[in-house]
Order: structure tokens, then C-alpha cells, then sequence
């Protein structure tokens, strides 16, 4: 067994991946605040998320999905979805920001795990290109569902 | 024999960190025999020009190169010269034949291509085992024409069902497009059974030929189909070349898609006039250097023995199926007995993806996802599998290697 | 530098007979420096696998090898990665364009593809000077949706007369495609000119850049045009590989025409939706060793700077001009100030196939016919030329000694 | 001078195109006796040939052509016309037949200079893959407008 493998497969991956937080329903409509739904698709693989952001009144973020595909494209939607339960708006932008320059740092970072959390431990997917994908895939689809959220929000403030 | 042409084969001594190399994934693309990458090397330094245009000896020994993998690709799969139409891979070849019709279906070709044009009340089929190179072009023959789009489906043990050919396949079918070979299943299909059914009722026969042509002995003419594609990538050739094969009556009516140069025989400002098959479906600069190079791998290929090719594959095929029905919480997509040596499954519990990690990680080259077969995974309740595709230059130990590795997997993961 | 990188191009060393090789074609096809080949090699080799496919480590490298080659692209044309869509030439990237506009006029591609729609009382604008490559797929175009086909004439110079432009580009004109460099006369074009009048009267601007990219520097972003195509094999690299460079907004919004694997996110049975630009535009397996290739191809070119690339042609070129107008009986073909090393003219009495015979003979290839520019060659009053195109390989020698042989010419054939 | 060039352009050649023998006005309709026509083009070089062959009530066999091309086109179109001035129908075909297999013969062949008369000098064109599209141009419109001259005399015949 390579350190690479190790190094890919961290624990925290391999137990998130069967815990799948936040993998539940969505509400779509049925949601009470302003929220937004992304479908995201990994051609490579076939690799789905549908993932939707509710901006509740208190100013926490809900986040749902549903989704099919690899230990890290599912262990990275749980810890995402564990990330917003903790995080306000503000503070999921930089850890988006973080991550995304994590996983296309090609193995050359080293993560801070003061701003990612559990999601340091995706660094040795930087490292794999071909996974990078993966491990992206319900940020994208989160940071699509959030702006969906948001335009919502200014909707109905405006309204 | 097959244990002494590895050596042929450079990239087969490649490490994968501190692994060798097991290449099994053959069902994508093939490796290439040193001789292949010489007369690469050799066309360029000795003759490289453009070809049917310049009078000067190094167009003319370009030229001949050109034609001569003409020769030798009708060599292989049958029929005239002429019947061979280079194109950049095999998912061009299947949309020149879908746009022609789609073209001749508005028109273009006068008379001649009538015959192809097709309109609401008609229909077009394929199988439910389709590669998307010959499914997606089809259906957009369908949307432009208003034709319907039906589908041969698929049974448990990955064979055609043909229970209901006769109604699936009937008076109103213009098109029936298959596939020779599934590139997921490794089944190989009846062509004869279903050439029989299109000639009853008049419909073009169209042979998705990718999986066929490199793995055993293929004769386009004794099949009798109408057109065929297929990939010199995937058959030892480089990239960047496919062919269509087409009855020359056929082709030199089908209207064509891509239009320039070299393809024309008179052009005012106004309107063009075409040239019959094969230069009216090659627009352009041709792919010269990988048709030299392709008919150095069909050479190579043929003295090997097409039949000699299936046979091997037929064997380790055999060990790959014993080998996984004996790993537990793993399930082979299809087990048709008539077959080539590529072998789909699914990891219980472990995703594709993860699958092919790991098996990376011990050097043991496989694809995973949906192979470019989406419909096709669907109906077998997954949205990706894990292939292992075999070639000539593969022999037990690879399978052996890989059989040992993949029976880790589940373990690894937790899930066992 | 110039007469010390001919030792990089192995061809330049063969043999035409008795004599040594002068290659002057490189209008049709450029020779490709050792790097180039190696780099083939070295592909097959090392790293050949099926790209965007598989989690393999072959796959990944493979992969790398690919998406590097358009990021050295988009180095050298300009703009970003993704606006670079490889195809097998320069052809089918004109196609892609005129044949989605095609589509989008029949219906697909939705909402977005709209815009491309053409209809009866719009207009298409080409030149007099185009390549078939860029003129007949607009035809077909024209022929499709029943609009109407224009174009800006040539003087006797050899530049598009642009007196009545305004006239010719008006509110009806959706599209304006036009060569940037004549591969007959060697003119460059003024792209400024004709985009501002596009842009004033909100026409897409197609730009054939086949004989500009590789002879002189090129920024499509700088340009301002909409679309463009150039081809790799003209520009050192390898057979089988060009390429389609558009805006990204509007190569998103195009329907694509060649449609199979590796271009779609979800394929039904039914229906299939399709990738962003580039990949929407690149379905089956594509030219993976041409495009590392190319990419070594780029960054020849860059070492050597397109800009002496220009500078060393412009000097060829005035040795043939001054050359070839001391000879009697010869007529050059256009003497546009602003162009690059080719040169077309006509022999009197004496056939161009004729001409290129006798100058093979004495190892000199040049290329003779209609060039794929039937209607220029017809605004010239002749069916066929003789043209001498140079590269950055070719030196002064190479001028004078075709000049010895082409005033032998007339002489041979009895006619002076 | 290589002799190559010297066997290619054999003096026959270089006179017999510019003799043009049969180079002249084409009389379609206007002909007396049953006509074909035929309009050949080498997309290669833009050469082109129109030619006739009319059926005369004598036997004969009268060509007629206008073209542009090199000097091995327009050589073969004139040595052609000649032939036919001389030979019969089923002559002719024999000709035709003998030089496109010379043509073929990649310099391998001798020329059959009894049946091939003048026509044996473009022997030398067989080792010039590129030039056997020219000399087989007139050859190949003579074929194509025999034909249709014997299709059009049989037509009269049953009429
Ligand atoms: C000006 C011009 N346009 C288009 C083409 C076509 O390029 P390709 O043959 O690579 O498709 C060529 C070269 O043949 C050319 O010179
Ligand atoms: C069955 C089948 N059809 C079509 C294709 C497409 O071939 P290509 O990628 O060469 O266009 C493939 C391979 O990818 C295949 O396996």
C-alpha cells in the first residue's frame, strides 16, 4: 500500500464518506427561506449531487443533498454540509476560497486547518488530478445554490 | 506467441510508482508496437508533405503512404479501397453517416441521396447498449427529421433481447444501428440475425465496428451491412484516426457533412461540386503520418492472426470471470458466453472511482465511470462500473495481478 | 539563428534523386523540427492512454500531456484554454462553425443558439481570395437557410478591394469570413478594417488564420473576431490536429455537430444534454500525441519568436519577387507589399504541373494547381499556379537555387 | 537534366502538345451522326477536357476537343485524336485498354508500340504517379463519350 493511497484515503475520508452528513430529502419549494438548488454532474465518472442552501432567518445555512458517487466526492459533500451547520455565509465563502485553491495546489499546500476544518483532510487529493473533480463537486454545486439563495433573499427583500 | 510480442510494446515496461505496469484498459485506447512509432518517425523525416496535391517526389511518396493504409484497411475489414473513408475516429465516421442522412432529409443531394431522407413516421434503432457515439447521433437525426428513435433493449445476461425484433424493427424503420461488440459487456452481438430482419423490411444497416475490428477476424462485406465504423487507436493505430466503411454505391450518394478542400472538383463563388467517396467525406488535411502509421498495425495485426487475437482474449477473458465469481460482493455486468476479453462489475459498497484508485495504486491500468454508456449502466441499476479490457499484449499474470488487488479492495475500504 | 535551425528538421537532410531538398511547400504543410517527433515518441512511449477518462496514472499523464497543449495554444493565439476546441484540422474548426450556425437556424441549440439563426434576407460576406476551406461550408450555409452568399473582390494587386465594403457588409451581413493571409497570394489582410465593419453592423467575424499563426504573431483577443481557425500542421506540428478558437460565450452558445462520447453530462435513451466549450466541440477520443506534439511544436515556435518568423519570410520573400520578376514570360500573382514568403505565378506557355515537374527534378517542391483557390485563380485568368511558400527553415540558398532551375523552365519546353 | 525527365518528357510530348491535334471547336447537337459527350476534370491541378466522339456512317470515329492543361494532358488528348483518325472502333478500344495498363505498370511495362503507336511515349509517365491522371484524362473522356455515342446510335437504330 502506497503513502499516496494513505495519504488520499484519510480516515476522516473513508468514515465521512459512509457518514454522509447532510445527505437527506431536500425540501425544494417546501423550504421556508430563501433557498437555492444546484444539480451538478461529473461527466468523467457520473458522479451526481443535487444539493440545495436555505438562508434561515438566524442567519445559519442549512444545506441538503441528495447525491451518488466516489468516497471523496460523498466525503466531501459531508463535510461541507458539516462546515455550514458551524459557519456563517461569510465564513463558507473563505473556506470555499480555501479549498478550491487547496485542491488545485497540485500537492504544493499545505492546508490550514484553522479555516478548513475536517476539509484539510482532502489535501492529498490535490495530489490527483483526475480526483480533483471529485472532491469539488458539492462545492460547486454549493457555491451555485448559495448565489440562487441569495439572489432569493434579495427577491423578497425587495418585494 | 502472445508472451513474446510484449516486448514490442515500450510503454508495457513503464512503472506506476513501484509497480509494473498491468494495461487493461485496451477497451479506451491500445498501445502501440514500436513499429508503429517508427514509421511515425520515419514518415516525418523522410516523406512528410501533402498528399493528392503537389507533383514533387515528397508529395508523391506521401501520397502513396496515404493510399497504402487505404489498402491495407480494406485488407483488413473487406471490401475495395475506395470503401475506406478516413476520418479522426470512430464517433466522425457515425455522425457523417447520421448528418448525411440528416442533410439528405433536407435536401441536399439531390436524387441521389433521396434514398437517405427520412421524416416524421419513420424510424431509427438502436440498442440499449450503445456506446453515446452511436446513440446521440441518432437521436439528433430524430429531433432534425421528426423520425422516431426506438431501442433494441437488453437482457439480464447482457445479451440483445430480440423478443420483440420484429416490432421493434418494422416497415417504418429507415436506420438500424448497433454495435458489433459492446465495449462495456464485451458481448458480441447477432449481426447476422439483425441484417436479416433490416434487409426484410429495406432499413440501412449501420455497424458500430470500435470493439470488433481490433479484437477478431471482421469481414464488412460477408456481414453485409451498409456502413461501419470503427478506430485505428483502439486496433494498435495512433490517435487522431478513425474510418468509415460504406457500400461504395452508398457512400457516393451520401450527401457530405464537412466541406473545403480536396474533397471538390469544381468551385465557383456561387456552388461547389463534389467528388465520389472516399474524398468527399475527406475535407481538408488528411491525418497522413497515423495512416502510414495504422497500416504498420494492421500489418503487424494481421501477421499476429485476428483469429489467434480472440482466441487469447477468449482465454483471458475466462480467467478474469472465474477469478471475480470468486471474489465475494462483486457483480459482473453481463456474462454472455460469445464474447470478448473485457469484463464490467460492480464493488459492492465501493464506488467505481475508488475501485480504480486502489487498483491503480498496485499499477493496474482500468477504466471507471460510465464507459460512454449511460443508458446502458442504468438499466443495470448503477451509474458507473469498473472495466477491465484486455488486448493481445495482456497474459495471465495481469490478470492474476489484478485479480489479486481487487480482491483487497472491500477491505481496504471497510466495507468487508 | 535561422541558418542554424535548419540542422533541427531531419527531412531538410533527404535526397530528391541526385539533388539535395528544397522545400518550398510549406504553404500545403510544414516539416516538423526532431522535437516534434520525439515528443510523438516519447507519447507512445511513456503516457498514452485515453484522456478524461480514466483514474488511472497513464490517464492522468495522458490527460496532462492534452489540456497542456491548450494551454500553449492559448499561449500562442491568445485568450484562455477553454477557448481553444481541438479538431483534426483547420476544416472541420470552419465547419463547426458554419455548420452550427446550420443547426441553430433549424432549431437547436434553444434559446442561447438563437442568435446564430439565419433566414432568407440575411446575408453571409466571404472574399475572393478564400481557401475552399472558407468558402464552400459557407455555400452550404447559404443553401441551408436560403441565405444569401456575398463577396468582397480582389484587385489586380492582390488585395480585397474594400471599396464597397460598406455596401457589400451591410444590416443584412450576419457573418463576415475572411483568410487573414491569402495561401495563394501571400497578402495579409486588414483585419482591423473589416472587424470594425462588422462590429458596426453586429456581424460575427470568422477569421481563417491558417497562414498567419504560423508565419507571423497572432492575438484573436487583440483581433477582436468572434471565431477563428488554424490548423497544426502548418505550424511545425503534426498531422491530424487543428483548431477552433471562438469567443467563450459564444462557443458555449453553439450547437455542436459532431455529437458522441465525451462531449455530454447526461445521456437517456431519449435525449442528451451537452458540455461547455471546449469539450462540447470535441466528442470521441481525440488526437492526444498530436496535440502533446504541437504543444512542443508552440514552443519552438515561441523560442524562435514569431516576430523574426515574419521578418526572415518578408526577406525570402523579396529575393523571390526581385528573382522571379528578372525572369521573361513570368507572371507573379498579386505583389501585395504587406505579406508573408509565398509567391504564386504563371509560366507563359508553360503549364504549372509542368513547371513543378521540372523543378522536382532538380529537388526543388513546390506546389502547383489551384491551391483549394478555384475562383481566385479564375479572377486571375488561369485554372492553376505555381507557388513557392517558405518557412523559417528555408534559407536564401533555397531561393536562388529555385530561381536557377524556374529560368531554365521556359527554355526546356521550347517556348523561349 | 535527369534522364527521368528526359523519358517523361519525351520529344512526341512536348511537340504533340502543342500540334493539339483534334483541339477544336466541339459541335454537340449540331454533329450529323450519333455523338457523345464527356467533360472530365483533374481536381488535383484544375485540368479540364470537354470531348466528343461522333459515330460516322463510315466506321470511322471523329474526336473532337477543348481543354487546358500541362503538356502531358493536352500531349495525350492530340495523340488520341490522331489514333482515332486512323483506327477503328474496336481498334480503339484496344488502344485505350493497353494504355491504362501501361499507365499502371509504374515503369515496369514495355509499350506495345504495334497497337500503342505514338501514344508508347508516355511510357515514362508510369513512373510518375502524379502525371497518370493526365495522360489517362482525354482517355477517360473518350471512353466515357464512346459510349454514349453507342448508346445514342442504338437508340437511332430501334427508333
Ligand atoms: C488559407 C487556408 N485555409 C484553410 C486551409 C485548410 O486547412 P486544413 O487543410 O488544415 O484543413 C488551408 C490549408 O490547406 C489554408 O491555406
Ligand atoms: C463501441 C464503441 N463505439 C464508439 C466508440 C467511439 O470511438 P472513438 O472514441 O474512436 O470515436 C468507442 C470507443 O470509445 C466504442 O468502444
Amino acid at each position: 500500500m502506497s503513502t499516496q493511497m494513505q495519504q488520499l484515503y484519510q480516515q476522516v475520508i473513508l468514515d465521512q464518506s459512509r457518514a454522509r452528513v447532510g445527505n437527506t430529502e431536500l425540501l425544494r419549494d417546501a423550504a421556508g427561506s430563501p433557498h437555492g438548488y444546484s444539480h451538478q454532474v461529473n461527466p468523467t465518472c457520473g458522479d451526481e449531487i443535487e444539493l440545495e442552501t436555505e438562508l434561515r432567518e438566524d442567519g445559519t445555512i442549512a444545506v441538503r443533498w441528495t447525491g451518488d458517487g466516489c468516497s471523496i466526492s460523498m466525503a466531501s459533500a459531508s463535510v461541507l454540509s458539516e462546515l455550514a451547520a458551524e459557519s456563517s455565509v461569510a465564513q463558507m465563502l473563505e473556506i470555499e476560497g480555501a479549498f478550491h485553491e487547496l485542491m488545485h495546489s497540485r500537492g504544493t499546500m499545505e492546508a490550514d486547518e484553522s479555516i478548513l476544518g475536517d476539509a484539510a483532510a482532502f489535501t492529498g487529493v490535490s495530489k490527483f488530478p483526475a480526483r480533483i473533480k471529485c472532491a469539488l463537486l458539492a462545492w460547486m454545486a454549493f457555491k451555485d445554490a448559495l448565489n440562487q439563495a441569495q439572489a432569493a433573499r434579495e427577491e423578497k427583500h425587495n418585494a | 506467441m502472445f508472451s513474446r510480442l510484449r516486448g514490442d510494446f515500450p510503454i508495457l515496461d513503464v512503472r506506476v510508482g513501484e509497480s509494473p505496469l498491468s494495461y487493461l484498459d485496451s477497451g479506451a485506447t491500445s498501445q502501440k508496437p514500436q513499429c508503429v512509432i517508427d514509421t511515425f518517425v520515419e514518415y516525418f523525416q523522410q516523406r512528410n508533405a501533402a498528399v493528392h496535391r503537389g507533383a514533387h517526389s515528397l508529395a508523391v511518396e506521401a501520397t502513396d503512404a496515404f493510399e497504402n493504409g487505404r489498402i491495407a484497411a480494406a485488407g483488413l475489414v473487406g471490401g475495395t479501397p475506395e470503401q475506406v473513408c478516413w476520418t479522426k475516429n470512430a464517433t466522425e465516421a457515425l455522425n457523417i453517416v447520421a448528418l448525411g442522412m440528416d442533410r439528405a432529409s433536407h435536401g441536399f443531394g439531390g436524387d441521389d441521396a433521396e434514398r437517405f431522407a427520412l421524416a416524421p413516421g419513420d424510424s431509427i434503432v438502436v440498442t440499449e447498449m450503445e456506446h453515446h457515439a452511436n446513440l446521440v447521433p441518432w437521436q439528433q437525426l430524430a429531433a432534425s427529421t421528426g423520425a422516431q428513435l426506438r431501442w433494441l433493449p437488453v437482457t439480464d445476461s447482457g445479451e440483445l433481447d430480440l423478443t420483440d425484433l420484429d416490432t421493434i424493427v418494422d416497415e417504418s424503420t429507415k436506420v438500424l444501428a448497433f454495435t458489433h461488440v459492446s465495449n462495456v459487456l464485451g458481448t458480441i452481438n447477432p449481426v447476422d440475425r439483425l441484417v436479416q430482419r433490416a434487409r426484410a423490411i429495406g432499413a440501412y444497416v449501420v455497424l458500430d465496428a470500435c470493439q470488433s475490428v481490433p479484437h477478431m477476424p471482421v469481414d464488412f462485406v460477408d456481414l453485409d451491412v451498409d456502413f461501419a465504423a470503427f478506430s485505428a487507436h483502439k486496433a494498435l493505430g495512433p490517435t487522431g484516426l478513425g474510418a468509415l466503411w460504406g457500400k461504395s454505391e452508398l457512400l457516393d450518394a451520401l450527401p457530405p457533412v464537412l466541406t473545403g478542400g480536396s474533397m471538390i472538383t469544381t468551385v465557383t463563388m456561387e456552388e461547389t461540386e463534389f467528388m465520389p467517396a472516399p474524398q468527399r467525406f475527406e475535407a481538408g488535411t488528411q491525418p497522413v503520418a497515423e495512416v502510414a502509421a495504422f497500416a504498420t498495425a494492421i500489418g503487424y495485426l494481421t501477421e499476429v492472426g485476428l483469429d489467434n487475437v480472440l482466441e487469447h482474449e477468449k482465454e483471458l477473458a475466462r480467467v478474469l470471470l472465474d477469478g471475480i465469481g470468486q471474489i465475494p460482493g462483486i457483480h459482473i455486468l453481463g456474462e454472455a458466453e460469445d464474447r470478448i476479453g473485457t469484463v464490467a462489475f460492480d464493488v459492492d459498497g465501493v464506488h467505481a472511482h475508488d475501485v480504480g484508485q486502489y487498483l491503480d495504486s498496485q499499477g493496474i491500468a482500468v477504466r471507471v465511470g460510465h464507459h460512454c454508456a449511460q443508458p446502458l449502466h442504468r438499466r443495470f441499476g448503477v451509474t458507473a462500473s469498473t472495466r477491465a479490457s484486455t488486448y493481445l499484449y495482456n497474459n495471465v499474470e495481469d490478470c492474476t495481478r489484478f485479480l489479486t488487488a481487487l480482491a483487497e479492495v472491500r477491505p481496504f475500504f471497510g466495507v468487508a
